[in-house]
């Protein structure tokens, strides 16, 4: 599709105010709002309990960390597939080097966090530097990622501190901890897309990587900043799950990919790339996360909860997704 | 200051099949707007892309300030000053206009964005184009054409050039805005700039170039101070023929009323309803400044948008208000966006000819190449196209056979109503004079044409009469005579007494 | 806490667990003779069960009146119907649950770990009186102990977790016995000699990878017993046709095939099947269709089963718990294991191919989903 | 002299544009005779020309919503249906196999036209609405059949999965020729290709041309289910029994095949060529994973090494972008 910037034909007022909603993220807030809404009335105590909250949130923070990296990479328009094997690799590996020595905690989560990085940077060189088209790039990558996995360990393996594991139980309040580092790395995120440079390139990039190159933007660092932002987001989300889950398993992270894809897509930013909103990303993570809770909070047939989860991302990108630029 | 602030020695560069440049000698020098022509295809927007770094030439050595420089890519261009707006939009429709201005020239302090300055910096760049208004915020994709061409020279213009290079700045802009940029050029240049200026306006080199440079087949043929031009002799060496410029009276339409719009109003549009009838045989122009309404109208009449009111008649019988059925009553659209919409650059020649009207040379649902190879030929008599072949890709034709396809898979449904905007945009001289020589052929052999154009002498030259649009509605409607010209821009700055 | 040590390493030498244990010798008895009741049904002739202590659990401790209404609440972290296996599962307990007029809180898995963990909390979060889990891999483990500090008793169902997780109970059947009765099984068809080729489930799944383990660990007694290949059927039999097409082509004299599902079996005899050489003995869990696809054949086999009907005694252990009743820590569910010889015997033309029989689980409740015909 | 080398020169230009795409299969098919001989038996070559058949229908549908911009997840969710399908309405027995055919091409049809109505009329990106169709097929399957589908496929469709053609071509192969034969004629020959391939490189000056590109591309999704229906029924004769564990699988095959063959994710490029490639290429590497018999991890290792590197290998020109160059790449 090309992307020559030209006025398009005028669409109704109404419509436009609309679609400046969805541009700015807030739309699957509204979804969020409602099903908010539906729950409360349906489970009041139920669900605004602390304990339910703060199961909401705790197992929106995998998800989101990992969300908030795929975010930033098709914002430069790419796409992240290999990102759930990275998670499974960091958390197996800091359960099997950690195993239970305090000392080593802190190493590991800082390797943890290296490795992330690294292997953002083999995405970002083969993507940037060898030019090869990211589905595949990261598809290959999901398969060695994931062997390697395997090859550390077939069976579940190591074990974290307690440190760790306390720390993922620990809560402020309602708030668990998981959930404050995923705050603290939206808020990062979003300094550097919003205040930084790198961000403004990041954009130029994903909107039209020809046209960044005119005004003169290097591709290539910023779409490797890109890919490590999110293997250095799926390294920490890793460490997190496996504090969560104390010990470490070669296939915690699958699907995460895609789950991830999703949030971001139901959050309103474009596939193409350049556009897009972090607003957005989190909303379509408490999306998630709250249909999962939904499900079991409102005791529906086990057999029914695909259908369900099908019909409510169905009815949000419906709704609510930006219509392709024409 | 150096001699040459930017410069060619012996530069050659050939694609697959063409060498688009050979051989090509140039010097500009400090303070001085150069002038760069040529018909199209004749090699202008290579040569920037290679004095920029965006290409590197197969042959030759580009000079930067008396020096010669290997350039690898725009950044390095960028970082010797050179600074250029290709001919191709480059601003991203989905960033603010702010951020758009300062694309990589940001302002930070401790790596983070130092917003204060960025928007001053904006904000004086915005002014130098006469953009001042334009909130900073708003998203480039919103604004009209010539505004985002404005915007994209902002973002030139706030860097610290020595050299400034302009391809085709001038193809989308008209009136108050076309003025602007003469002023910012000319200011430019004033400080010691050295501006290198491509254009297919004639009017505008003696207004602004003080040397000229003149393209041919990829070599230069003629270079000079602009004193020592005419707009005959520069015609003359661009085309390497004499060139027809004058219009002559088009033969008086004949036929009854093909085409009869009534009440006509677009979807979003709040001005009043339009009302027009153009005979067969009869040429209606439609002028207006840059966003006055015209492509919207067109749009409307062909059905690509849809109407809120009104209807449109061919022949008599009513027209659904779609694109398949404005294309069944045989009302066909040659878009102003050539690339975006009026072709498919990626199939060849002969598949965007026979795009419109497939069954022409299908069977059985099966296309025939023979058939297919035919109609291009037909095409290629008719229209004078030049192009290696049928199954050239049409991204490699020059601006000027393009729009010629663009025209010919519209001749392919022998359309009753044949809707032109901006049929010579970026059009080089000696290909314009051929367009207008078919659409007055084709208007001849019986066809309803409305054409929309900026060009004021085009309009008037070409067409029986003329509406002028304002503000997304018809003002007035000027026959052709002696002071038509200045009738019209009254009507269309709304000056008109 | 910056220490060198690694933490536990110390205190989990199982001193202080063996004070506790009240040795129940009933169960330990029950325990030998699931194992030996496998190894009369297969005709092994050395086969031991692992060590393992069997405990008796202080009721008395769980004790507890229903916290919501006048009837119990129990939360169910079920696998969720991905198969068969998990559709009887899922409905079994609920099916028990019924009879017992208890209230059932239910969280499905997908058979998925990670989002376990995330159902654990939240059937934490609504304060059941206790909590059933299906564990879906050690990785749920931290969560379970979550809910164990919270009060809530919890009893693991058909699967293990490591003894960090704090579960109250464990009712299952042992896939270590499963794992090293097929391969015992082959070793003695083989005579201890011969080319075997392994067929695991999916990759990294516990239930999977144990298994495997232990038939890993029985063939390494034997040294003449060659495992040519391993290779993942991903339990369908789709997958383990192709794979087994493969081992065709490339050990042509292959002698048996260790394969721990019926599924990866159905797929093995199909392939042998189709290229007209005779099936290498083969091992699985009984499915209904494997059987009714050998019948009549001479395809030798050994099959058990890992029932899925067993949820209803995790309910039931886990009620126990709650009248504060005595029960077991390690309940090991013992279930029918039988060869070629006898095995016509299980088939059932009335049910469908996806049941492991012989199924225990009541009859109006497989006529119910559809998995029998009414007779 | 001097024509004799530019001639030669230029031969071997043109051989170099025909063999680079070769190169990456060339690449797998060295590395699986060097490691495994029994590679090229006749047996193993058979098991190759079935997968190439089984995934190569998948990627035919593939191919053509890839070629409209778009993408499909949901053909494996198509699959599965069909097998579920099939055995419940027939119940196992040829009298009724017509109807279970026809039943799980009308399913087929239905998940189609969902996919290309969300795309189509709501604007939503394929790859967000063919995953929420494919989660929706397979909820709808469980909800139906409560989780274990279960039963048997009419044994007058096993020649489909299990027959031979002349002793020893597998039917699936010859399938996805005819097929593939079909796809080639479709998209280089007719008026519907064209339309497919206009409206891919540049959808707006399709439509100003009067083609429909909602039409096009409504109809490459409800093709690509039907294919996906095709495969899936393929599928299930193969076994003979509905398979529970491929109903929740998300099978990215049909995907990789038409994209490591070299259709662009982008819209328009690609031929039926490259999907032809492709497929081969992941089937040879599937069937050379399973007779390398490594352990999990280094088979899934030496897959998406050699996928990258195969691609890496196809001789895509290392091109640095040009301002002339619009068109967005495939990055
Ligand atoms: N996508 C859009 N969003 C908002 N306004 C638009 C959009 N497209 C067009 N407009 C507005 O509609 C009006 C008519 O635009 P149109 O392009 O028809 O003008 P025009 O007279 O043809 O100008 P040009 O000389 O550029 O062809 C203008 O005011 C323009 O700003
Ligand atoms: N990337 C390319 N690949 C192949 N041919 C090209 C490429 N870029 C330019 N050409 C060819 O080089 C020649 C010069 O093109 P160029 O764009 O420089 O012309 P121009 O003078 O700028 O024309 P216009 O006035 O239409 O902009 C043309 O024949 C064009 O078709
Ligand atoms: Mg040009
Ligand atoms: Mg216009």
């Amino acid at each position: 599709m090309t992307s020559v910037a030209a006025p398009r034909g005028s669409r109704a007022p109404r419509l436009a105010a609309f679609s400046g909603l969805v541009r700015r993220g807030g739309a699957v807030w509204v979804i969020v709002l409602a099903l908010v809404l539906a729950l409360t009335f349906a489970r009041g105590t139920g669900f605004w309990n602390s304990g339910n909250i703060a199961a909401v949130l705790a197992g929106a923070a995998v998800l989101g960390l990992v969300a908030l990296g795929q975010h930033v990479v098709v914002l430069g328009g790419g796409i992240d597939l290999s990102v759930g094997s990275m998670v499974t690799l960091t958390s197996l590996l800091t359960a099997v080097l950690v195993d239970g020595y305090p000392i080593r905690t802190v190493p590991v989560i800082v390797a943890m966090v290296v490795l992330g990085a690294a292997m953002g940077l083999l995405n970002g060189s083969l993507v940037s530097v060898a030019r090869l088209p990211p589905f595949i790039v990261t598809l290959g990558m999901l398969y060695l990622v994931s062997g390697v996995a395997l090859t550390v360990s077939a069976t579940p393996a190591g074990r974290v501190t307690a440190a760790l594991t306390d720390f993922s139980r620990a809560t402020l309040g309602p708030v668990p901890a998981p959930f404050l580092v995923l705050v603290a790395a939206v808020a990062a995120v979003w300094l550097l897309l919003a205040r930084t440079p790198w961000g403004r390139h990041l954009y130029a990039v994903g909107g039209d990587q020809h046209a960044a190159r005119a005004a003169g933007v290097r591709v290539r660092p910023v779409l490797l900043g890109a890919y490590v932002t999110s293997g250095v987001l799926a390294g920490l989300a890793g460490v997190l799950l496996a504090a969560r889950s104390a010990i470490g398993s070669p296939t915690a992270g699958s699907g995460l990919e895609l789950s991830a894809i999703t949030a971001v897509v139901i959050g309103g930013t474009s596939l193409l790339g350049g556009r897009g909103s972090l607003l957005g990303t989190v909303g379509g993570v408490a999306l998630l996360a709250l249909i999962t809770n939904a499900i079991t909070l409102l005791q529906l047939p086990s057999t029914w909860t695909d259908l369900v989860r099908g019909l409510i991302i169905i009815a949000a990108v419906a709704v609510f997704v930006v219509r392709r630029p024409r | 200051m150096p001699e040459t602030a930017l410069g060619a020695r012996g530069v050659t560069k050939s694609f697959p099949g063409v060498r688009a440049l050979d051989d090509v000698t140039l010097a500009c020098a400090p303070g001085r707007v150069h002038a760069l022509l040529g018909e199209n295809g004749a090699g202008k927007s290579t040569l920037v892309r290679i004095l920029t770094g965006d290409e590197s030439p197969d042959a030759g050595t580009v000079v930067v300030a008396d020096r010669e420089t290997r350039l690898g890519a725009p950044r390095e261009a960028l970082g010797l000053g050179i600074v250029p707006v290709y001919q191709e939009l480059t601003v991203l429709p989905e960033m603010s206009v702010l951020d758009n201005v300062l694309l990589g020239q940001e302002r930070s302090r401790r790596g983070l964005l130092d917003r204060g300055a960025q928007r001053e910096l904006a904000r004086a760049a915005l002014a130098r184009v006469s953009l001042e208004d334009l909130p900073l915020g708003t998203r480039t994709g919103e604004l009209s054409l010539a505004n985002q061409q404005l915007v994209e020279i902002a973002r030139a213009i706030a860097r610290r050039s020595s050299v400034l290079i302009l391809d085709e700045p001038s193809a989308v802009l008209s009136g108050d805005k076309l003025q602007a940029l003469h002023d910012v050029v000319r200011a430019i240049a004033a400080e010691g700039t050295a501006v290198v200026y491509i254009t297919h306006l004639l009017e505008e080199v003696p207004a602004l170039a003080d040397d000229l440079t003149v393209l041919r087949d990829g070599k230069v043929v003629s270079s000079g101070p602009a004193t020592d031009y005419t707009t005959d002799r520069i015609v003359r060496e661009m085309v390497g023929r004499q060139v027809d410029q004058v219009f002559p009276d088009p033969a008086p339409p004949a036929g009854e009323v093909v085409l009869r719009v009534s009440d006509l109003v677009p979807v979003g549009s709040s001005a009043p309803p339009a009302h027009l009838e153009v005979r067969a045989g009869e040429i209606v122009g439609l002028a207006g400044l840059v966003g006055a309404g015209r492509s919207r109208f067109l749009r409307t009449l062909a059905g690509a948008r849809g109407r809120s009111q009104g209807g449109v008649d061919v022949g008599g019988r009513r027209v659904r208000g779609s694109l398949t059925g404005a294309i069944a009553a045989g009302v066909a659209l040659v878009p102003e966006e050539r690339k975006r919409d009026g072709l498919v650059l990626d199939l060849t020649a002969a598949q965007n000819i026979t795009l419109t009207d497939l069954r022409q040379v299908s069977s059985a649902g099966l296309v025939r190449t023979a058939r297919e190879n035919a109609a291009f030929d037909e095409e290629r008599e008719r229209l004078g196209i030049k192009a290696s072949g049928p199954g050239q890709p049409t991204r490699q034709l020059s601006g000027g056979n393009q729009q010629k396809i663009a025209i010919a898979k519209w001749l392919r449904v022998s359309p009753r109503v044949l809707l032109l905007d901006e049929p010579t945009r970026g059009v080089d001289i000696g290909a314009k004079s051929e367009i207008y020589r078919i659409v007055r052929e084709l208007a001849a052999s019986g066809m309803a044409i409305v054409i929309a154009s900026s060009e004021l002498a085009e309009v008037i030259g070409l067409a029986h009469r003329v509406l002028v649009f304002r503000d997304g509605a018809v003002v007035g409607e000027v026959h052709r005579d002696p002071d038509s010209a200045e009738r019209i821009m009254h009507l269309a700055l709304g000056t008109a007494s | 806490g910056c220490s060198t040590e690694q933490e536990g390493s110390s205190s989990s030498s199982g001193s202080s667990a063996a004070e506790d244990c009240i040795n129940a010798d009933e169960a330990q008895a029950e325990y030998t003779a699931s194992w030996t009741s496998v190894k009369e049904a297969f005709g092994l002739t050395d086969f031991e069960p692992v060590d393992e202590t069997v405990c008796q659990v202080d009721g008395e401790q769980w004790k507890a009146e229903p916290k919501q209404g006048d009837s119990y609440r129990i939360a169910f972290a079920a696998q969720g119907p991905t198969n068969s296996w998990g559709v009887l599962s899922d409905e079994a307990l609920k099916y028990h649950a019924k009879e017992l007029g208890v209230d059932v809180l239910y969280a499905a898995a997908n058979g998925d770990a990670t989002t376990q963990v995330d159902n654990i909390q939240q059937l934490t979060s609504q304060d059941p009186d206790a909590m059933v889990v299906v564990p879906m891999g050690d990785g749920i483990s931290g969560q379970v102990k979550a809910a164990v500090d919270q009060d809530i008793p919890v009893v693991l169902c058909s699967g293990l977790l490591p003894d960090s997780s704090g579960a109250v109970s464990t009712v299952t059947r042992q896939y270590d016995l499963l794992g090293s009765a097929y391969a015992e099984w082959i070793a003695e068809k083989l005579g201890g000699k011969g080319k075997v080729a392994i067929l695991s489930g999916l990759a990294g799944v516990p239930t999977a990878e144990y298994q495997k383990a232990a038939a890993e660990k029985t063939f390494a007694k034997y040294p003449d017993i060659k495992i040519v290949t391993t290779q993942y059927t991903q339990w369908s039999p789709t997958v383990a046709k192709t794979v087994a097409q493969n081992l065709i082509a490339s050990y042509p004299d292959l002698d048996a095939i260790w394969s721990d599902s019926g599924y990866g079996a159905l797929g093995v005899v199909q392939a042998y099947q189709e290229a007209g050489k005779a099936v290498p003995p083969i091992t699985g869990d009984s499915i209904n269709e494997f059987i009714q696809a050998t019948e009549g054949t001479d395809v030798q086999y050994a099959l058990s089963t890992f029932p899925p009907e067993m949820s209803s005694t995790c309910l039931d252990t886990a009620l126990d718990l709650l009248k504060g009743e005595p029960v077991l820590d390690k309940v090991y569910v013992d279930s029918p294991s039988f060869t070629d010889a006898d095995g016509a015997q299980y088939a059932r033309d009335d049910c469908d191919g996806g049941l492991l029989v012989p199924s225990s689980a009541p009859e109006d409740l497989l006529v119910d989903l559809k998995m029998c015909k009414a007779s | 002299m001097t024509t004799a080398t530019t001639g030669s020169a230029s031969v071997l230009t043109r051989l170099s544009t025909v063999l680079a795409p070769l190169a990456g299969l060339v690449l797998v098919l060295v590395l699986a005779a060097v490691t495994t001989p029994q590679m090229y038996t006749p047996d193993v070559v058979r098991i190759v020309l079935f997968q190439v058949g089984i995934i190569g229908i998948a990627a035919l549908g593939q191919t053509l919503v890839l070629l409209t911009g778009g993408i499909d997840l949901s053909i494996s969710g198509a699959m599965a249906m069909t097998s579920v399908v099939l055995a419940v309405t027939t119940g196992g027995s040829d009298g009724r196999l017509v109807a279970g055919v026809l039943l799980s091409l009308a399913a087929g049809l239905a998940v189609g036209l969902l996919n290309g109505g969300l795309v189509v009329l709501r604007g939503v990106p394929p790859f967000v609405a063919t995953f929420a169709s494919l989660v929706l097929v397979q909820g709808v399957v469980i909800a139906w059949t409560g989780g274990a589908p279960s039963g048997r496929i009419p044994a007058g469709l096993s020649w489909l999965g299990q027959g031979r053609v002349l002793g020893q071509v597998p039917v699936p192969v010859v399938v996805f020729a005819l097929l593939a034969l079909a796809a080639l004629v479709v998209l280089e020959r007719t008026t519907a290709g064209r339309r497919v391939y206009a409206t891919g490189f540049n959808p707006d000056a399709a439509r100003l041309s009067g083609v429909r590109p909602g039409l096009v591309v409504v109809g490459c999704y409800v093709a690509s289910s039907l294919l996906g229906v095709v495969a899936g029924m393929v599928n299930a004769s193969y076994i003979g029994y509905v398979d529970a564990a491929l109903v929740r699988s998300l099978n990215l095959d049909s995907i990789a095949a038409a994209v490591i063959g070299g259709v662009a994710l982008t819209g328009g490029r690609g031929r039926v060529g490259n999907t032809l490639l492709g497929t081969v290429m992941l089937a040879v590497l599937l069937t050379w994973l399973i007779q390398l018999g490594a352990g999990a991890g280094a088979r899934l290792v030496v897959s998406g090494a050699v996928i990258v590197l195969a691609v890496f290998m196809q001789g895509r020109p290392v091109r640095i972008p040009r301002i002339t160059a619009r068109e967005k790449d495939t990055t």
